[in-house]
C-alpha cells in the first residue's frame, strides 16, 4: 500500500468526542419556553471567536434574521462551516464578521455570480481557510451527531482539496480500501431557519433540509427562527414530522419572512432584484459601505429590512412568484 | 448560416448523452437545460437530482438554485444534502454535471483560485459539490466554453479530479471503481476520454469550427479520435422543445 | 496503545464498497408501477440463501403480510439482520427459514416472554450466530447506506459480545481513541411494512422509523407492503414528506393490516391475546405444527390469517384500542 | 407488616435516583413506570427516551414494547433508533435502565446465554440496545430481584460492559470518559458501587431484609458502606401516585 497522506489545513475545532460530551451533559434539556428576540438571542448565543455554522442552503431557507443580527452586534473573530453558503457568506463577509473558515462554496452566489466583497476579504489574506466539500463538511458534521471522532468517506481523495484539509488518509480495515478520514465538526453555535416553531424550540422544516437534521445535533448550541410560532401540542399532536427537537434547542425567534431576500420552500421565492442589489453595491467599497449602513446597521429590526426592500407589497408578490412554483400551498 | 447557436447545441448535445432511466445530478443552468431536455426527448424516465436534496422533480421550469423550490417541485423526495450525497457514494448515480474556471487534459478541475492557493489572484467558490460529485458519481460531464487559459496544461488548484495523473490514478487514490470523466462538451467540439492513456480526446467538432481552431484553444495536447465526426445538429424537434418547453424566456441559450 | 483485538464472528455480508456499488449501477430506477401481490413479490425478489433484513422494530410496524408468505414459500437458508426482532423473528423461525443471523435481539418477545421455538432452533445449534447490538446494526446499515465499507461506533468494546462478532478495533486518527469498526451491511432485501406507498413506491412512514431509512438504502432489493396505496401525485405533492423514495424500492403490496398482529402507529394496537397464543402453542412442537399449519401454509392470502384470528371485528377492536392511545387519528 | 410490597419500593427508589430535566433510556415495565412516577413527583421535567426512538412522550399508560405508539404519544419527536443511540452516543442521555440475566461485582450484564456460547444451555434474546445503553448513557442503572444465580461470581457472557475488570478498563477498552453502572436496585437492597475499585457496594437495605440475607444472596463478595442505612421508604404520595397514575391495573406492581 502506498504510504497514507495528510492534509495541512488547520483543524479549527476539536473533533474528540470526550470532549465533546462533556459539554453536552452540561446541556439543560427540560422543556421550557425559549422564546426571545433576535437581539436577546445572538447576544446571549453568539459570541466573539465562536464557530459559527448557518442553517439551509446558499439562499434557500437561511436565517437572515439571525445573520442580520450577528453583524449589527458586530460579532468578530467567528469560525464558519462553509458548506454552500452564498447569501449568507455575503451577509457575514459585509460585517467582516468571519476570521477563519471550513470552506467548501463561499463567496459565490451561484449562477448570480460572486461577492466581490468577499472575494476581496478572502484575496486580501484576512480570512484563513480550511478546504473540504460539501459532502465532507455534512458529513463531519454527521459525526459530530453520531458522537465519533471522525468519519470515513470516499471524496476529496487524489486533489489539493484534500490536501489544503485537515482530513488524514486511513484504511478500511475489513477490505484495506482506502478512505478519507473526516474530523468531527462540532460548531459552538448553529442559525436555522424553519416554518415552524413551538416556543420548546421543536421546529418542523418543510421541503430539503439541507444538512441541517445533523447540524442541529452537531452544535453546542442551537438558535432556531421560524416563520411561525405555534403552541407545544401544534407540534406533539403529529411528533413525526418534529424536524429538529427542543431539547437541542437553546433559543426561539420569531422571524416571519426571515429567510428574505431567499427563497422559502412553499411559501415565498427568493428576491432577485434584492440579490442583485447587493452584488451591485459590492461593485464600490464605498456604495456597499452605504448599503451596508442602510440595511443592517441603520435598522434595530429585520422587520424595518424587509419594509426598506418593499414591505407587505414585496412580500406578497414573492409569496406568489413561490406559489407558482408550486400552486398547492403546505399545510 | 446554422439555424442554431453554441449553446443550444451544448445543451442537446449532453441531453443526448443522457440515457432514459439513468440518474444524473445537475446544476443550473444549462446542466439543468439538458437534463429538462433530455427528459422532454429520448429520456422520460430520467431521474434528476440536485445536491441539496431535491430528488426526481417534475421541472416546470428551470432553477436559479440548486436548493430552490424548483428542484423539488412535484419531486420523488425533498430530501437533504446527505441523502443525496450518500446515494452518489452508493453508486447509485450514474452522471454529473460539472463546470469549471480550470480542466486539464485528465479532465481535473479547478473551481477553487487562479494563482497562489494562499495568496490567491481570483478566489473561486471552491468544491462546492464538484469534488464529491467527480469522486462519487460514474460518469462526469463538464459544458464549458473552450479557450486556451480555461483548458489549462497545469491547474492552479486541483480542486475534483478527474483521472488525476492517468489510468489508474483514481483508483490508487483510493476513488470508487469505475468512475471518472465521461465528456466535455463546448461551444467548439465534442470531448471524451481515451481508455488507455485517460487524455481527452476529441470526439467531434461543431459545425463552422475546425480541428485547428480546437488546437488554438487548448492549453495541452488533445488526442483525436480515429473517426473525427461533425458534431450532429439539433433536430427541429429538439430546437422547437428546448426553446418552446425548456427555455422560453432564453435565459440559458440567450436572446 | 493496546494491542487492537477483532471479534472472532462469521462476516456473513461483503462489506466492500465497491462491489456493492456494481450491484446499485444495475438497478432499475425509472418510476414504474411496482404494484404486485406478496405471493409475486416474495417469488421474484426473496431466493433461498438470500440476507433478508426486516423493518419496523420487533411488533412494531413489522411486515407480517411479507414474512408469512416467506414461510408459506417455504424459502431455506436465509440469512438475517437481528436488530430487535421479535414477532417477526418468530415467524421466520416458525418457517425455520434461517440459517444464519447477525444476532442483535433475538427470540424474546420483550416483556412477553421468549419464543421456545425460536430458542430451540439455536439451542439445536441449527443457526449460525454472530453478535452484534441493536446500534451496531443500525449503524452497519448507515455504513452501507453512506457507500463506505465501515463505520467507527463506541459500542461493544470491551465486551463478549464484541468477541463474538465480526467487528475489530481501530484507532482515530485525529484522537488516537480507540473505536469498534463495524463493516457495513448491504442486506440482499428489505421488507418494510408502511402507511401509505405510491405504485411506484414512494412510501411514508408515520411514527418511529426505526432503522428502516438507512435499510431501505443499504438493501439491494426492497419490498414495501402498505396500508394504502395511494396515487402517485398524492405523494409528489409533499415531497418531503416521502421517508423512502420510490428509486430504491422494487416492489409495493397492498397490505392492509399488514402489520397485525403488531401495532401500527395511528392505526391500530398490537393483538396482545393473538401474540400470547402464539407462546402459548409454541409450548409443545406438536401442538405449535398445527398452529403453523392452520395460520400460514393453510391460507393462501393474508387476509385468510386476518379471518382466523377474528377479522373485521377484531381489527376494528384493535383499531379502536390504538384511538385511546392517541384519539387523534393522524391525517 | 409494611404497607407496601418489594416492586413498589424498587420503583420508587428508582423514581427518586431521576433528578428533574435529565434524560432517561427507559425500557418497558419496572423502568417505565420508575420514570413516569419521576415526572409525577420530582422531576417533572424529565426526558424520557426508548431505544426505537420515541423521545420525550407524554405518557398516559406503559407502553408493551419499547417501539409501541405509547413511547411517542405526544411526544416531542417521533425519532429512528439511530437518533436516540446518536444521542446516546454524542453524551446527551443521563441515564439508561438495564436488565440481566446476570450481573457480576463490576456491574457488567449478561442477557446472551446461559452455558457456553456456542452449545447454549438457555439462548436469551442478546444485547438488543443493553450493550450500546451501557456504553454510551452517563449512568446505568439495573432492577432486578437478587439471587446468587444472578447475582454471579463469573458471567457465562459479558454482553453489555459495567466496570469491566475495574477501575479504568472502561476508559482502557476505548469507552466514552465518565461513564458506567450507577445503581443496582433489588427485592433487598439499593446497591451503588464504589469510587476506588468500581466494585458493587450496598448503600442500603429494603426494610425486612438484613445484611446476612444479602450476602447469602450474592455470588460474589459485596462493598457495604460505612453508614449502612435503611432504604427509604415510599412516602404515601409517591404510593398514592404510583397505584392509582402510574400503574392502577398493578400489571407492574402485581396485584
Amino acid at each position: 500500500m502506498s504510504e497514507l497522506k495528510k492534509g495541512v489545513g488547520p483543524l479549527f475545532m476539536d473533533p474528540d468526542a470526550d470532549n465533546a460530551r462533556e459539554f453536552f451533559a452540561t446541556k439543560h434539556l427540560a422543556s421550557r419556553n425559549k422564546l426571545m428576540t433576535a437581539t436577546e438571542a445572538i447576544s446571549q448565543y453568539v459570541h466573539d471567536g465562536d464557530y459559527l455554522a448557518s442553517g439551509g442552503f446558499g439562499t434557500n431557507r437561511i436565517a437572515t434574521a439571525l445573520l442580520h443580527e450577528v453583524v449589527r452586534q458586530r460579532r468578530k473573530n467567528l469560525g464558519l462551516a462553509g458548506h454552500t453558503m452564498t447569501h449568507d457568506f455575503q451577509i457575514l463577509c459585509a460585517g467582516e464578521c468571519i476570521s477563519h473558515c471550513d470552506a467548501a462554496y463561499i463567496v459565490g452566489l451561484e449562477a448570480r455570480g460572486l461577492s466581490k466583497n468577499a472575494r476581496r476579504l478572502i484575496e486580501s489574506g484576512k480570512m484563513e481557510l480550511c478546504e473540504w466539500t460539501n459532502a465532507a463538511l455534512s458529513w463531519r458534521l454527521r459525526a459530530a451527531a453520531m458522537g465519533v471522532s471522525f468519519i470515513p468517506a470516499r471524496v476529496m481523495l487524489g486533489t489539493d482539496t484534500f490536501a489544503n484539509s485537515a482530513a488524514v488518509e486511513i484504511e478500511c480495515p475489513f477490505t484495506g480500501q482506502k478512505y478519507a478520514a473526516l474530523p468531527a465538526l462540532y460548531p459552538d453555535v448553529a442559525l436555522i431557519h424553519v416554518h415552524v416553531a413551538s416556543p420548546s424550540g421543536n421546529a418542523c422544516i418543510e421541503g430539503l433540509t439541507a444538512a441541517d437534521i445533523d447540524l442541529a445535533s452537531a452544535s453546542k448550541r442551537v438558535i432556531i427562527s421560524a416563520e411561525r410560532i405555534v403552541p407545544e401540542e401544534d407540534m406533539r399532536r403529529r411528533p413525526h414530522r418534529t424536524t429538529i427537537p427542543s431539547v437541542v434547542v437553546d433559543a426561539v425567534v420569531e422571524a416571519p419572512f426571515g429567510c428574505y431576500p431567499g427563497n422559502m420552500p412553499y411559501l415565498y421565492f427568493s428576491d432577485e432584484d434584492h440579490l442583485r442589489e447587493w452584488l451591485q453595491a459590492e461593485e464600490d467599497p464605498e456604495v456597499f459601505k452605504a448599503f451596508v449602513e442602510k440595511y443592517i446597521y441603520g435598522t434595530d429590526y429585520f422587520y424595518e429590512y424587509l419594509d426598506l426592500c418593499g414591505g407587505m407589497r414585496r412580500m406578497i408578490q414573492l409569496r406568489r412568484k413561490e406559489y407558482m412554483v408550486d400552486g398547492a400551498a403546505c399545510d | 448560416m446554422s439555424d442554431y447557436n453554441a449553446m443550444e447545441l451544448m445543451v442537446v448535445v449532453a441531453a443526448r448523452s443522457l440515457p432514459n432511466a439513468a440518474s444524473v445530478v445537475v446544476g443550473t443552468g444549462a446542466p439543468c437545460a439538458a437534463a429538462m431536455l433530455a427528459q422532454k426527448t429520448h429520456a422520460p424516465d430520467l431521474v434528476v437530482m440536485f445536491e441539496a436534496g431535491g430528488l426526481g422533480p417534475k421541472m416546470r421550469s428551470a432553477p436559479v438554485s440548486v436548493g430552490d423550490s424548483h428542484t423539488f417541485y412535484h419531486a420523488i423526495q425533498a430530501s437533504s444534502m446527505n441523502t443525496i450525497m450518500d446515494a452518489c457514494s452508493r453508486g447509485c448515480v450514474d452522471f454529473a454535471f460539472l463546470g469549471a474556471a480550470q480542466i486539464d487534459m485528465f479532465g481535473n478541475l479547478n473551481t477553487t483560485c487562479i494563482g497562489d492557493w494562499k495568496a490567491p489572484k481570483t478566489r473561486f467558490p471552491g468544491s462546492g459539490g464538484g469534488n464529491d460529485l467527480a469522486s462519487l458519481c460514474r460518469h462526469s460531464i463538464i459544458m464549458t466554453p473552450q479557450d486556451r487559459r480555461r483548458f489549462a496544461a497545469k491547474l492552479d488548484f486541483v480542486t475534483s479530479p478527474g483521472y488525476l495523473t492517468g489510468k489508474g490514478a483514481r483508483e490508487a487514490a483510493g476513488l470508487p471503481r469505475g468512475t471518472g470523466p465521461h465528456r466535455v462538451i463546448t461551444n467548439m467540439a465534442v470531448m471524451g476520454y481515451d481508455d488507455e492513456t485517460c487524455r481527452m480526446k476529441v470526439l467531434s467538432i461543431n459545425e463552422g469550427h475546425t480541428r485547428e481552431e480546437v488546437i488554438e484553444n487548448t492549453g495541452f495536447e488533445l488526442l483525436f479520435a480515429e473517426h473525427l465526426e461533425v458534431t450532429k445538429r439539433p433536430t427541429k424537434h429538439e430546437l422547437k422543445i428546448l426553446r418552446e418547453e425548456v427555455d422560453p424566456t432564453r435565459v440559458i441559450i440567450g436572446r
